[in-house]
């Protein structure tokens, strides 16, 4: 019972989020300043914005609908934490796992896209508006192929848990490149997760201000932005632990070291995709959706399938 | 409470976001603004993020003489922000009406609609000049908000 | 032929090359040589023709008679427009331009700088 | 034209794609634009008022800040006509100094068009990129002018400030450097598919509707017209320096696009020209305060295209009218026909993409705008219902999903 | 493109131009045209010489009771013909010409609230620039105009010290 706890509340839960979600922040903002040739935020910088927004005067707009605009963003925020509890940072085994948590953390970190968007739509603002309905157009664009990468993988270790995954690439670990076309399309799909250049469209700035979340101001605001670091976190986890199953039988330490490597390094790899592209327009990031990275998603389980009969166990 | 009321305090001076408003100026401010924010001055070094909604914002940076018709706007996007807020008048327009004053549009500084807590003369006010302000701003902000902790205990 | 992603490699550059930041105003650095930024006046050159009041487009400038031959100059920083005009339309070389740009002031009435024989530059307090 | 069911956004007055306040009214069906309205104003400081009651010399300096972009566009076309009325032959040093600075500003206001170019696209990397090498242009404006921007470096008989032989090799050393990074910016655009992706096929105006609207500057060169004050009415010192105009067909803001940089680098071997050609002399004839009565139009390429002035003086020391048309006036018209059946992602840029100046544009009188006060009372209802019914359309039904989570936080 | 030639021909084609057309310098041509006369010199300059493109309308008060709007034209962007007609501070009417030249819409639509001069045959829209509350009667730009308030110039009282 206290172990659940302090694993809800310490480790690997809100607390270790909290402080990894700033740091994902941090360094994401650093790179995409130096990258495109400035100094960037100081370290605490993600720390300090957060604590400020707390701290500020809340204003709820009075044509929202107050429930649900103060609701979604705490469930977003919930939502994104909870999943990383299914999800092997700390060696081969997470916190709780059965045989079928892929497809949990999956919806749970679908959830606080809908959050995005109901907020969006219950803030009722034109810009809002736009924004959610904007956010979810691109959800049904991005899930699928992001879904099939990780169900090829999840195939070829013929389990439905994310601890039997990582075990099963651990052992075999040649594999994990077989998956490597996955791990490059869920890549993708996660920047439009995240909602990130060039899939930032639900929050393009010029367009629609601030999108779904042009009303939201204060704690409801850190609320979000903390949620995103976690999805951030989480999502990185998740890939991290689905395709890159390096120096999980090290030692604890190193394994540990290990998983953060491996995270950060696909959190670089998003704030240089973030730095290298123009945003797309949604009919443009539909059809990269539906006709590249759906087919090469299914090419992977093709691919998968046929390892599985040709390879011996 | 005095701590957590520092940490704040901190937290605010750490990370003002700023929101730009042209009251009708002439441009050069404006694009000497966006120039802070660019590689060269980067202003995101002190925390400062350009935020497109009032909603999100801490300081207003208003450039221009304020003309009749943006007047009225001007006091709903303020209204809009949510305290604390700053306002900062940027350029000599902002600051008093510069060379429009005695244009019949033209309301005259940013102080005659609103509270302004910081001018920077200057037309337009150069990147360096603007930086020097915000930071002479936040360093003010810092003193007060010691004295106001210095007043509680 | 376009592919996406052509500026990647001047952002892995970047990343390795020291920022383009000027370290601001920590370490201070100054205006070009020439740079139009507060004005000077040497009271004791002025003779109180009172050309520079005229030319000025915004009316920032105003000379004062404080006694025989003697002149102050009260200029508005708030309403000046830093283009010098003053300067060239002075019969005396009383006006001077400085290179001086940072003159953000918390405090309106800072903004008013009253300049005389005992000080040519700089506001007192 | 906005028809009763259509989503209204208000783009504007306080917006992040346009940096200065005005107000597009467009009329959203689902992402697509079927109605747009612009209405401009909110700048409106009075300033062709003002000039009547104002000296040349103090008017000279209020025109000049009529746009802090194009200052330099806007003093030299007023001093041009000042002289003209006044019959005053300006040095020919003065001109060719005249020419530098408005190439300079030329380029950068172009590099500074690029980068918002990129912003208003989502490609910030591009905007970072473009400033930080504009600010090798803005450096050498502060040290030949004196000031960043509104140069005041017009003065009626002439220039006000000398360039020296150190200034000079500034210069060339800049233009070197801007030259290749501004090669990059070209081969970057001819290369870089998301960003081609964005501006291509995107705010069509057809060479007829250049013509029928009068479009000017890169906008018209755009659209194949071949026309440029510098050329057809040479000014300054352009008669004796030898450029392309830039101009293609493509009609669309990929095209205004490759113009712009296209006469990026004509600008440069302008500049280089200029500094080969300079002649020594004086640089100011000093001009009467009293200006003779007469009438003149005054025409000058600013970056954005034609600037015009009609200037009159009745032989006091005050003009009689003074008339600005900026460019931007003249190319606002086209805007509502590029917008057509566009997505609203596209509406930043398309606006961009005619490099509005709208400082420039209202120089007279300021109006309110009644239709932006419906940014909080736009009908939500209506607003839903289309989005709803156009996803359906398309197959995706919320009113269902709606429903439940209605009925959900009822009893929550 | 010789101005001469274009001078020529409007002296010959409309004999109440003569010596109301003078060059003023390359590629500045100054008409004045009677009221009465506007409209056809007008269409014949647009559709039969070529001068295609309306570059601004400028309305001036002339003080002594008389209007002057001047239409701006150009041909291929090298000749500026600049039509001016004189009209009646009482009663000042044009027609349109929004038919020849549709962008001159903008440009009458300030003509109407600056001076209140009235153009004719002018498609209902928004007007331009002034507010739509904007007080009747009110013309900033007619000289007689004292304008709303607003702080006076400074450079008036420096002149008065």
């Amino acid at each position: 019972m206290l172990k659940a706890f302090f694993h809800i509340l310490i480790f690997p839960g809100l607390l270790f989020l909290f402080v990894f979600g700033f740091l994902a922040e941090y360094v994401d903002r650093k790179l995409y300043a130096r990258f495109q040739n400035r100094i960037g935020p100081p370290w605490f910088q993600p720390l300090a914005d957060f604590i400020k927004l707390v701290a500020k005067e809340e204003i709820i707009p009075e044509e929202a609908d107050v429930k649900v605009f103060k609701l979604m963003p705490v469930f977003a925020l919930a939502a994104s934490s909870v999943a990383i509890l299914y999800i092997p940072i700390w060696g081969e085994q997470a916190v709780f796992s059965f045989n079928g948590d892929v497809i949990v953390v999956l919806y749970l970190l679908t959830i606080p896209t809908f959050a995005y968007f109901l907020g969006g739509w219950y803030s009722r603002s034109v810009y809002s508006m736009i924004g959610a309905v904007r956010s979810l157009t691109q959800l049904f664009a991005y899930e699928v192929p992001l879904f099939l990468c990780i169900l090829a993988s999840a195939m070829l270790a013929d389990t439905w848990s994310l601890s039997g995954m990582a075990r099963f690439y651990s052992q075999h670990i040649g594999y994990w490149f077989c998956n490597i076309i996955g791990f490059v399309v869920s890549l993708i799909c996660l920047l439009g997760k995240l909602e990130k250049v060039p899939f930032d469209i639900p929050e393009a700035e010029t367009e629609i201000v601030a999108g779904s979340f042009t009303e939201y101001n204060g704690r409801l605001l850190a609320f979000i932005r903390m949620s995103f670091n976690i999805e951030t976190v989480v999502g990185a986890s998740l890939l991290a632990a689905v395709f890159l199953p390096f120096g999980l039988n090290l030692p604890p330490a190193a394994v540990f070291l290990c998983y953060l490597i491996q995270v950060f390094f696909i959190i670089a790899a998003i704030s240089f995709l973030r730095a290298l592209f123009a945003r797309l327009r949604l009919d443009q990031m539909i059809n990269l959706c539906w006709k590249y990275l759906a087919p090469l998603a299914f090419l992977q389980v093709l691919f998968n399938l046929t390892l599985k009969v040709v390879l011996p166990r | 409470m005095g701590i957590i009321s520092k940490i704040i305090n901190w937290s605010r001076l750490k990370s003002p976001w700023v929101l730009h408003f042209n009251t009708g100026a002439c441009n050069a401010c404006d694009i000497e603004i966006i120039a802070a924010l660019t590689p060269r001055y980067d202003l995101e070094r002190f925390g400062v993020v350009l935020k497109a909604t009032p909603r999100h914002a801490d300081i207003l940076l208003c450039s221009g003489p304020v003309t009749k018709q943006i007047e009225s706007r001007l006091l709903r996007i303020y209204e809009q922000m949510p305290e604390p807020k700053f306002v900062v008048a940027i350029g000599t327009c902002a600051c008093s009406g510069g060379v429009f004053n005695g244009c019949y549009n033209v309301c005259g500084g940013i102080n005659s609609v609103l509270p302004v807590s910081a001018y920077i003369p200057g037309c337009p006010a150069s990147p360096k000049a603007i930086i020097d302000g915000v930071v002479k701003l936040l360093q003010s902000l810092e003193v007060k908000e010691t004295k106001n902790e210095r007043r509680k205990d | 032929m376009s592919r996406p992603g052509k500026i990647a490699r001047l952002l892995i550059q970047s990343l390795f090359k020291k920022p383009a930041t000027l370290n601001y105003p920590a370490q201070k650095s100054g205006m070009p040589e020439g740079f139009r930024g507060k004005l000077k006046f040497n009271a004791l050159m002025c003779i109180g023709c009172k050309m520079c009041m005229r030319d000025c487009p915004s009316g920032a400038i105003e000379i004062r008679k404080i006694g025989e031959k003697q002149f102050e100059a009260e200029i508005n920083l708030a309403k000046c427009i830093y283009c010098g005009q003053c300067v060239d339309s002075c019969l005396k070389k009383a006006l001077e331009i400085t290179a001086e740009f940072e003159l953000a002031k918390l405090d309106p009435a800072q903004l008013k700088v009253i300049l005389n024989a005992g000080n040519t530059e700089n506001p007192k307090g | 034209m906005h028809e009763s069911g259509d989503v209204k956004i208000p783009i504007g007055p306080q917006h992040p794609a346009l940096k200065e306040p005005e107000s597009f009214l467009i009329s959203l069906r689902g992402e697509k634009i079927t109605a747009s309205s612009v209405r401009l104003g909110y700048n409106h400081r009075g300033i062709e008022k003002a000039c009547e009651e104002r000296t040349y010399t103090q008017g000279l300096y209020l025109i000049e800040r009529i746009c802090g972009i194009c200052s330099h566009s806007h003093s030299t076309c007023f001093v041009q006509a000042v002289e003209e009325i006044a019959g005053l032959e300006v040095p020919a040093r003065a001109k060719y100094i005249r020419t530098l600075i408005a190439e300079l500003e030329r380029m950068h206001s172009h590099l500074l068009w690029l980068g918002v170019a990129g912003h208003e696209i989502g490609f910030d990397t591009l905007l970072m990129y473009t400033w930080r090498d504009r600010e090798v242009v803005m450096d050498l404006l502060a040290a030949l002018t004196g000031n960043r921007v509104n140069y005041g470096i017009n003065t009626i008989g002439g220039v006000r400030r000398d360039i020296n032989s150190k200034q000079k090799e500034e210069i060339l050393g800049a233009m070197d450097i801007l030259e290749d990074r501004t090669k990059y910016y070209i081969d970057l655009a001819k290369g870089e598919t998301t960003l081609i992706k964005r501006l291509q096929g995107v705010g069509i105006l057809s060479h007829e509707d250049a013509e029928k609207l009068d479009a000017v500057g890169p906008t018209a060169r755009a659209s194949g017209i071949e026309r440029d004050v510098r050329k057809d009415d040479p000014y300054a010192a352009y008669a004796e320096l030898d450029f392309k105009v830039i101009s293609v067909n493509s009609c669309d803001v990929y095209g205004r696009t490759l113009v712009r940089l296209g006469e990026l680098m004509e600008s440069f071997n302008l500049v280089r020209q200029v500094m080969r050609k300079i002649p020594e002399g004086p640089i100011l004839v000093k001009p009467p305060r009293k200006i003779p009565a007469g009438e003149v139009v005054s025409r000058y390429e600013a970056p954005r295209g034609e600037d015009l002035h009609y200037v009159r003086s009745n032989g006091t020391e005050k003009p009689d009218r003074v008339k600005v048309r900026a460019p931007t006036l003249a190319n606002i018209q086209s805007v509502s026909k590029m917008l057509e059946d566009r997505y609203l992602a596209d509406m930043p840029i398309v606006i961009a993409a005619i490099d509005p100046c709208f400082s420039c544009t209202d120089r007279l009188v300021a109006l309110r705008d009644a239709e932006s006060e419906k940014k909080n009372t736009v009908a939500w209802e209506t607003v839903r219902l289309k989005g709803v019914e156009w996803y359906k359309n398309r197959g995706v039904d919320f009113t269902s999903l709606n429903k439940k989570l209605t009925k959900l936080f009822q009893h929550a | 493109m010789n101005e001469e030639k274009i001078k020529q021909e409007l002296e010959d084609k409309f004999s109440y131009l003569k010596d109301l057309v003078n060059i003023k310098r390359k590629g500045r041509i100054f008409a004045q045209v009677p009221l009465g006369e506007f409209n056809t010199v007008f269409a014949y300059a647009v559709k039969k010489m070529g001068f295609l493109a309306l570059s601004a309308i400028t309305g001036l008060d002339r003080g002594d009771g008389v209007f002057e709007v001047i239409y701006h034209l150009n041909k291929e962007g090298r000749v500026l013909l600049n039509l001016s007609v004189m009209l009646n501070k009482g009663n000042p009417e044009v027609n349109t010409v929004t038919s020849y030249c549709p962008s001159a819409d903008i440009y009458e639509r300030e003509l109407m609230d600056l001076l209140g001069i009235k153009v004719n045959g002018l498609a209902p829209g928004h007007r331009y620039p002034l507010t739509d509350d904007w007080p009747k009667g009110e013309y900033p730009l007619r000289k007689d105009w004292k304008g709303n308030s607003g702080t006076p110039f400074p450079g008036k009282e420096a002149k008065n010290a």
